[in-house]
């Protein structure tokens, strides 16, 4: 199990760009941080060099308690990108996701029902409307369980009620050792930590 | 060696005077060899376009070796993400464009009066044409990414990837049967060629070589010179 | 194992949905063998000469033109991010993106080129040949297409760039398979070239996962 | 017009960047010029025989497999739409885009086709049949090639879809052309070949533009 | 001009599904109309069949004062997909957009710096963070004077200060007669009337 994850003075570039210099803060279990900022301020990179998909500049970001190799499997992350294909269906894409990330296929279908996605699962997932989209990427940080999530501003496309039971399943998923690191422009409907990007 | 010069200041320090001095070699050893190439009898099969073999055998040897640069050059740059070494693999490349399409031009104006036609689909010539593929291929890449850092990785991957034919480009004539002639200068047996054509022969290729030398040195320092300009304007635009 | 085993079950059906299944190969085959004759001349002879040789020259052609995007459009939407962030490593999604891709294409292409060889009036003891070499070329084909679809992610200018990259990397192949054939068309010892074109083929994909694996991480940076 | 003529540029531009520009096809024929003697053979005479009308039949190929993708991406990524809404009838935008993948690709692919088929050892005199059959019949792909891409929209299964449905529309040209490439070879008069070849073309260009829109329509619906 | 956009009795059918039938409400120059709804309600579809995108199976969408034809030139459509193209440089896509919709190359470098994306012109579409991205979808509206916005949560992936910003902007546009019709899940930073679709 991850004991904390430390981010200690990082620095990010793009193209030739420095983002931000010497952050610095940690993540435990059971917590939920919230990531601010400017449009362009850098929470989207930062949240793919959490993922190790991004090399940074300067400093690290270290998984307590795992080998370096396994970081990539405690995490998910679900970006302004889906990685979902419109030409495939939504089960297909939500089975492939959980059985891929080390799920099983009684997951995905146990996801897909907590996020009442049942009746849309074989729909080609460009029908999709924007907030049945957004909620099948959701499902598949449910149908296979990882201690990190790493959001992109995972609530904007939800209806009100939706927000609400996401809310309620991020809560769950802290209470049990998950931990969460949200990219957000609006405020969470839980209680979380604020960290502001390139002030 | 590579150590040495693998920090930035010693490698200004170092190549501010070996560019030139490479320079003046590279002209001296190519007059001499030139002088000694025209001297040298007639072949009694070839006549006189045996005089193009100087400069035909050392832009081929060039043409190799640069890419041998440019594979070593882009090994470092991508597994210890050296700058020095990236600018080194970017500099080298379109000199070693230059030389390899000198053996393809020179070759093919020899093959005219030796062969009786101008280009010959056998593995030599064709290896050596992919050879100028890579480089091509090199060049455009790097030259298509917005983002110079990942350009240059992308390309020095690709140069890696060349490093497999230039093995075929040397072996190719043992390999399989082909026109052009086996090798008589590099072999174990030694040199089978008379002193009056390889004196020249091998004057011209180290004056190949040190004009190479000195024209790498000038262009990596360009490109280093180019890095802190922008480095410098980015400062400026950002303050 | 079970990750990739999904993955390939994933990618399969892409490329097979992407390509369209053995039926344009067999339709891309049928096409070349019915404009060969209008395009050499209807004499048997001289077309039985070339057939071999064309069906394995189309095979390396429409390799070409159509592995070009293998990697593109994952990149676009996100899944290479999910890719990356499996419990595979990169180098083994590469392979089997490949993998995939030479099943769902390159194997319908490798038992249409003899069909389509003999139709052209190849004669019948050539057809192994031509299934061999188009079977193993096209894995060749597949991976190395591959790599220069790698090579050229997130560059402008893709489809010129995935051309220069990839021609020096099928030149080999497509010289001994064609060396193999018309050494067996001359009545000549021709394992040599096959051997050849197996030991490329084996380079290739034993290599190019490690150059696509590190160019895809280099384009999601 | 003025809209149109913005619309050219940019799909021009974008159909260069997607194939690259004149380099790939220059690059392709190169390919194919370099590997043709190997795969069937280096005997002069037997490669000039073949030369012209293997360099029709690349243009086919390679425009079968590069066209399809023509209004994909635009439909996923919501360009369609734009292009729905601009001030043009849908008709005339799906025109220009044919038109601009034909200047972008078929018309440097149509200047290269001579010059592999002489670099083959085509005889001199055959080189400008081989230009005005691929400059027309260039044309003729790029529309009827549009015209199964835009069919194939938002199906699952597009590869099958457009293999189905464009090869019977490409084969009547192809053999047009090849037709009149052979008769030229044999000395015969050839210019009823191309007479049917242009005429193709006309219709193509003429009705496709009208199936397409309705196409893209009912995929925008 | 358009003098009045009446939508009456309208029914929309996705696949094998009725959205809704019996909606009806006018848009006068000057309005701005938020639509709001469950996820799937038809928001989107909505404003598709309002654009002429999309065929209604009952009921109809009327421009007083403006041909039938003349419709789509009158209306821009903003939707989840921006149309446009990873590839190329923001300054291209703005500068197309502009002309493709009747505006001029001075409006488009206007529009731009209105929106504040001048230093970004440059950068590919790709490279732009979600936020900017949006900027630039944004900036097409400003770049072509069209009198109706059709907007899909159009502020959603704004940062705080670009939301106010936008908002002026959108009232700018109403008080010169412009008529907007936004699909939210958020309450605009504007005064403005109500329609709930799918209730
Ligand atoms: C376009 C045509 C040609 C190409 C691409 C070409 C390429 C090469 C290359 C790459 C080498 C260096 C080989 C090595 O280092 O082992 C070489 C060497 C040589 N070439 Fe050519 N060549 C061409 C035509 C010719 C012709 C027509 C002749 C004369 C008959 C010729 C004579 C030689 C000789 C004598 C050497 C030196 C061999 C040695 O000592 O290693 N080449 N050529
Ligand atoms: N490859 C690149 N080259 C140059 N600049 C880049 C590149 N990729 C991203 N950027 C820039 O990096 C900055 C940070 O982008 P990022 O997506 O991390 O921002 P963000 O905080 O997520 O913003 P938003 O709230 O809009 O999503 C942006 O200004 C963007 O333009
Ligand atoms: N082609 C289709 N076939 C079948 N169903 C479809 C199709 N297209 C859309 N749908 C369905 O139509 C419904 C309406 O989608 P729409 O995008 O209009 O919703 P929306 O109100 O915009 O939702 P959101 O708030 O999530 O954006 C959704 O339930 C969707 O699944
Ligand atoms: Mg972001
Ligand atoms: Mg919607």
């Amino acid at each position: 199990m991850i004991s904390r994850i430390v981010i200690e003075d990082l620095a990010l570039r793009r193209g030739e760009r420095l983002l931000f210099e010497h952050l610095a803060f940690t993540v435990s279990p059971g917590e939920t941080v919230a990531l601010t900022g400017r449009n362009g301020a850098g929470k989207t990179s930062l949240l793919r060099a959490v993922a190790g998909l991004l090399r940074p500049v300067a400093g690290r970001v270290t998984f307590e308690g795992v080998e370096p190799e396994a970081a990539a499997g405690a995490l998910h992350l679900l970006g302004h990108l889906d990685g979902l294909k419109g030409g495939r269906t939504a089960w297909e894409e939500l089975r492939f996701a959980a059985l891929w990330s080390g799920g099983t296929e009684d997951g995905a279908r146990a996801a897909a029902a907590t996020l009442e996605l049942d009746r849309l699962l074989a729909l080609e997932v460009r029908k999709l409307s924007a907030g049945q989209r957004r909620r099948l990427a959701l499902a598949r940080l449910l149908a296979a369980p990882r201690p990190l999530w790493l959001l992109d501003e995972p609530l904007a496309p939800l209806d009100s009620v939706w927000r609400v039971r996401m809310g309620e399943l991020m809560v769950a998923h802290t209470a049990g050792g998950g931990m969460i690191l949200a990219a957000v422009h609006d405020p969470l409907p839980l209680p979380s930590r604020g960290v502001e990007v390139g002030a | 060696m590579l150590s040495f010069l693998a920090n930035p200041d010693r490698f200004m320090a170092f190549s501010r005077w070996a560019a030139p001095m490479f320079g003046v070699m590279a002209a001296g050893l190519m007059a001499v060899g030139l002088w000694l190439g025209f001297a040298a009898p007639e072949d009694y099969q070839q006549g006189d376009t045996v005089r193009m073999m100087f400069i035909h055998v050392p832009a081929s040897w060039l043409a190799l070796f640069v890419y041998l640069c440019l594979g070593v050059a882009s090994f470092l740059s991508l597994v210890f993400r050296h700058a020095l070494a990236d600018a080194a693999a970017k500099a080298a490349a379109p000199l070693g464009a230059v030389f390899t399409a000198l053996a393809l031009i020179t070759g093919s104006l020899w093959g005219k009066p030796m062969w009786g036609t101008w280009w010959v689909w056998d593995a030599r010539l064709t290896s050596v044409l992919v050879l100028f593929l890579f480089y091509l291929g090199y060049i455009a890449l790097r030259a298509a990414m917005d983002d110079e850092t990942k350009g240059g990785r992308a390309a020095a991957i690709l140069a890696l990837v060349g490093l497999v034919n230039l093995p075929i480009v040397k072996f190719s004539v043992d390999w399989w049967n082909s026109l052009h002639q086996g090798a008589s200068v590099f072999r174990a047996e030694g040199p089978a060629m008379t002193n009056d054509y390889l004196i020249p022969l091998l004057l011209m290729g180290l004056g190949y070589m040190a004009a190479f030398g000195s024209l790498w040195l000038v262009r990596i320092r360009a490109e280093v010179w180019r890095r802190k300009a922008t480095v410098l304007a980015l400062k400026a635009a950002e303050a | 194992m079970r990750p990739l085993v999904t993955l390939l079950g994933r990618e399969l059906a892409l490329a097979w949905s992407r390509g369209g299944g053995p039926l344009p190969a067999l339709a891309f085959y049928a096409g070349m063998a019915t404009l060969l004759p209008f395009a050499v001349g209807p004499e048997p002879e001289r077309l039985a000469a070339v057939a071999p040789g064309f069906a394995w020259l189309a095979l390396a052609l429409a390799s070409l033109l159509s592995l070009e995007r293998l990697f593109e459009r994952d990149f676009e939407d996100g899944t290479l991010d999910l890719l990356a962030l499996g419990p595979a490593p990169l180098e083994a999604v590469c392979a089997i993106k490949c993998l995939a891709q030479w099943l769902a294409a390159g194997l319908p292409l490798a038992f249409a080129a003899p069909l389509a060889a003999i139709a052209l009036g190849a004669p019948v003891p050539v057809a192994p040949l031509v299934f061999l070499c188009a079977l193993i070329g096209g894995l060749a084909f597949a991976f190395v297409g591959g790599l220069g679809a790698a090579l050229a992610l997130g560059s402008r200018r893709g489809g010129l760039l995935i051309a220069i990259i990839v021609l020096p990397l099928f030149a080999p192949p497509v010289i001994f398979g064609g060396g193999a054939l018309t050494q067996l068309a001359a009545g000549l010892p021709w394992t040599s070239g096959l051997a050849l074109l197996a030991g490329w083929t084996a380079a290739a994909v034993a290599l190019s996962p490690l150059a696509m694996a590190a160019a895809c991480r280099n384009a999601v940076d």
